[in-house]
């Protein structure tokens, strides 16, 4: 069952060094906010578990919070490189950071997998690929009614799923909608989970290709408005296209990267405050 | 810029669009093969179905997404699911008739490498990385490859298979069990390639207004083979140019607004 | 690509004698007048797939379309026994009725597969019951990571799908929503798929927990109003729960049974004038 | 009709109503179970949130429902989600704290037999089948069963195990590897059986009001071993009783009007 409880006090509680977590949302609905608590509160020798690991990633990565990251596409979408990620997986700066990496395909299965309660998933991929000859967890299986060969992967079980939604309500019952992408999964797929949220209404509208998640399956939710931002949330607001342009220069440049982390995410208080702080100089187009 | 009045990646754009046919459901990366499928959707093929990975099916976008889950794309889908189903119900399940992939680096045997250049621990290029590419390559009954050709993309030699085109050639991908057919052409900013059907070796088919075979060949990292029968790609028409460069400047427009 | 057909023709075109066939609709959106239409065409040798067979089957067991029957659940919910089910299975009346007997976790997993094409599915079932004595297919296999023992079984790959569902628009895309079941696992496993609907409207709302199948995912797409009765469509009809009890005693008798089968689908036209023929006996209280 | 005024059903439907701890997640078996759920959740288990096969998650039904998917469920649900996701996201999983079920017939170490009576291929009677039973048995944490006490029904030997409660007893079930750790009661008309703790072996804790040990013993088909510290039932309060006849007046009147 979900309380609804403010985002320091969830991320205290719920995240603790050396967990796995898994950050998700597909473009659409990315948890910032979360993402800047946890680097605020300084947590470390985490393993990151995300498809994409986008900006959000980028910044703990390069805050130091990340051990491991598990994933399947690394960079800025539309714009380049995730510079803080290269880094540290080229130069060991800030620390250096096992990767594994898998497909979009096997990724998604594997939270699948952990999502049932199931120790591997099957599927038909990577074979005669090279990632079987750099990440260890993808294995042959045969099929015991045919005896064809196809590809297992392990369930991916994070300790924590963090996921940022449109609405809860008093409940804390969620709803998500537009593109809901991996996030149902990642959360079933977890021990715990932190949902951020726009808002708390007393009842949901029905909206086209709307998802649920029950209260009873999560741990914590927060309200945060805007806490998806510089990604979208689908009704409420846009995609700040200026803002990834804008992370290229600031990622690029270790000082500049540690000076604008301390800036805008150690030296604010929320992430209301770090919107502020964004905007003042500039960052922020809407 | 061409003598006409066309740019080489424009002239690439085009000629891709043209190989996707109405109706089909297309699986579509991200920049410039979804640049091409929408300038498709907006000419000669108005019922396709455009598939993106993030999980909208039948996308009809006004602009060209920024990245592969814009709002755009889910505002008027037919369908939005999630990742898992758009991997297993529609493209491992063979519902995706073509699959239209970009690449960094692509080998004679349209084998694709999105990951690394150079080696893997010490990568002199770390790319994002396999992303949907390697099922897309997998599972669409057909894909169609687009990059810009030049030494450093069409190599002999991949640094990392991150997607399977044909493998070692000859049948070696029918070995691998996969249910798509594989690569059926590779648009370049020169020209068209096409696997031989024996051998399934790159074979250069066509050629772009103004390009040369040398200009090809010298942009190719191994010794292209070139078709006996070598056609000439028919220049862009008004309308695909027009619909095209439209397309791009709402695009541009809405980056900037947005 | 869907056509909209009439039903008589989808049928005709798409469902051979012969061939492994499931009706899908859990409780709800039960596609009757597909059924009836089969019966009506009498087509033969047809192995049934469906969790649970409901009087769908029941009725196209006793009429003699059915080699086989897979299936997790055989009862009159709420009423009693299938007793043209069970007089096949204990007598072989009309013939003698193979049966392949799983779990509903068991079934919803295979479908699950057919739809993924993959060859088999993996759960936590079965282990220390009769099923795999009498079921051949369940099978055990290891994860190849941890070494841990599940089941799986073999994927369902119907050469036809059948539901039903409330709405298609223009296109044949179709929507249905309340309880949605396993039918777009049904629907996806299979290589042609038929689906009735209630109404072809311009445009879809949206509806709580809403399901749209694409329309590039179908082959026939057929109006037929009332078409999953006796069973219920969400914001349509309810369920005649009054038309359930009234089954058990003219199912318990081959003959009243045969009478029925003969005056009311065999001797109808379609479903319309089925509606009327059992209304007019009193059967329909709706 | 026991004398003061309520029968051997009701009793067994409240006794089984108070099993229900509130603000759990319970798994739902149709018929007895969904009845004494359903009392629960309107009396002391408000939060109570209750799962049915058909993808009904925080069912919140006015009427008791004849079937597993009726409307009624969906109408006021939390969520409605596939079968697929109810097995496995949820079942499977862990998430259903209390699954309530019903048998056919039952033996001492908690197994049911919801498949045949007699022997599989020449059945003297064919029963539903497993339905969801088996799963609900394997997987939530904890399982209630319901079901009338007789001869018939409580047997030695079972003609099929559809599901597994303690297999051969002790720790029997263990091996099994299920994520679940078994019945842990079982209600009758007669009165309340828990497993040893060791044995695991059905043992008489409680009898409601009226009933006898022998009268019990009568209605099983093994030697039915009985607590030392046999309890007494306590009867149902008046709020239990009038809320479970409200519940099954309401259920008789929609099923005419249906």
């Amino acid at each position: 069952m979900a309380e609804i409880v403010g985002l320091r006090e969830a991320v205290a509680e719920i995240v603790a060094d050396g967990d796995s977590v898994a950050f998700e949302g597909f473009t659409h609905l990315i948890p910032f906010a979360a993402a800047h608590e946890v680097i605020r509160q300084k947590k470390k020798d985490l393993t990151l578990i995300r498809m994409t690991p986008d900006l959000v990633y980028d910044q703990m990565i390069g805050a130091g919070c990340a051990r491991k990251l598990v994933f399947s596409w690394g960079g800025n979408p539309g714009v380049g490189s995730l510079h803080r990620f290269r880094d540290a997986v080229e130069k060991g700066w800030p620390k250096p950071l096992e990767i594994e990496e898998h497909s979009h395909a096997g990724m998604a299965n594997r939270y699948v997998a952990g999502a049932s309660n199931l120790p591997f998933a099957v599927l038909r991929g990577y074979v005669g690929t090279d990632l079987p000859k750099v990440t260890e967890t993808i294995a042959p299986i045969t099929c015991p009614f045919t005896g064809e060969e196809l590809m297992a992967v392990p369930a991916l079980t994070p300790d924590v799923a963090v996921v940022h939604a449109q609405q809860a309500d008093r409940k804390g019952n969620v709803a998500m909608w537009g593109i809901t992408g991996i996030q149902k999964e990642a959360v079933f797929s977890a021990k715990r989970s932190i949902v951020t949220v726009e808002e708390v209404v007393d009842e949901f509208e029905p909206r086209p290709f709307q998802t649920i998640l029950p209260s009873v399956a999560l741990d914590a939710v927060s309200v945060v408005p805007n806490g998806a931002y510089p990604s979208y949330a689908h009704d409420y607001y846009p995609r700040d296209n200026a803002f990834y342009e804008a992370w290229d220069p600031v990622g690029r440049d270790r000082d500049g990267f540690e000076s604008w982390i301390e800036r805008h995410v150690l030296g604010v208080e929320d992430f209301a405050e770090h919107l502020e702080s964004i905007r003042a100089e500039g960052m922020v187009k809407q | 810029m061409s003598g006409n009045g066309y740019t080489a990646d424009e002239m690439m754009s085009v000629a891709a669009s043209r190989e996707l046919r109405d109706g089909v459901v297309c699986f579509v990366g991200i920049g410039l093969p979804s640049e091409a499928a929408n300038l498709a959707r907006a000419t000669h093929a108005p019922e396709c179905s455009l598939i993106y990975e993030s999980g909208t099916i039948g996308a009809k976008p006004e602009v060209l997404p920024l990245s592969i889950g814009d709002g755009e794309l889910a505002e008027n889908a037919d369908s939005v699911v999630s990742v898992p189903e758009i991997f297993n119900y529609w493209l491992q399940a063979g519902r995706v008739d073509v699959g239209f992939l970009g690449a960094a680096q692509i080998d004679k045997f349209a084998n694709i490498n999105t990951t690394v250049i150079g080696e893997y621990d010490e990568p002199k290029v770390r790319l994002p990385g396999a992303g949907g590419a390697p099922e897309i390559a997998a599972s669409a009954k057909e894909v169609i490859v687009m990059l810009r050709q030049s030494p450093r993309a069409f190599v002999e030699k991949l640094s990392f298979i991150t997607s399977v085109g044909y493998a070692d050639g000859g049948d070696a991908r029918g070995k691998l069990g996969y249910p798509g057919s594989g690569p059926s052409v590779v648009i370049t900013d020169f020209g068209v390639l096409r696997p031989d059907p024996e051998t399934k070796e790159l074979t250069l088919v066509g050629l772009h207004p103004g390009a040369t075979i040398e200009a090809a060949k010298e942009a190719t990292g191994w010794n292209l083979k070139v078709s006996d029968a070598l056609e000439t790609t028919a220049e862009p028409e008004e309308r695909e140019l027009r619909v095209l460069r439209e397309l791009k400047e709402r695009t541009e427009a809405a980056r900037k607004a947005g």
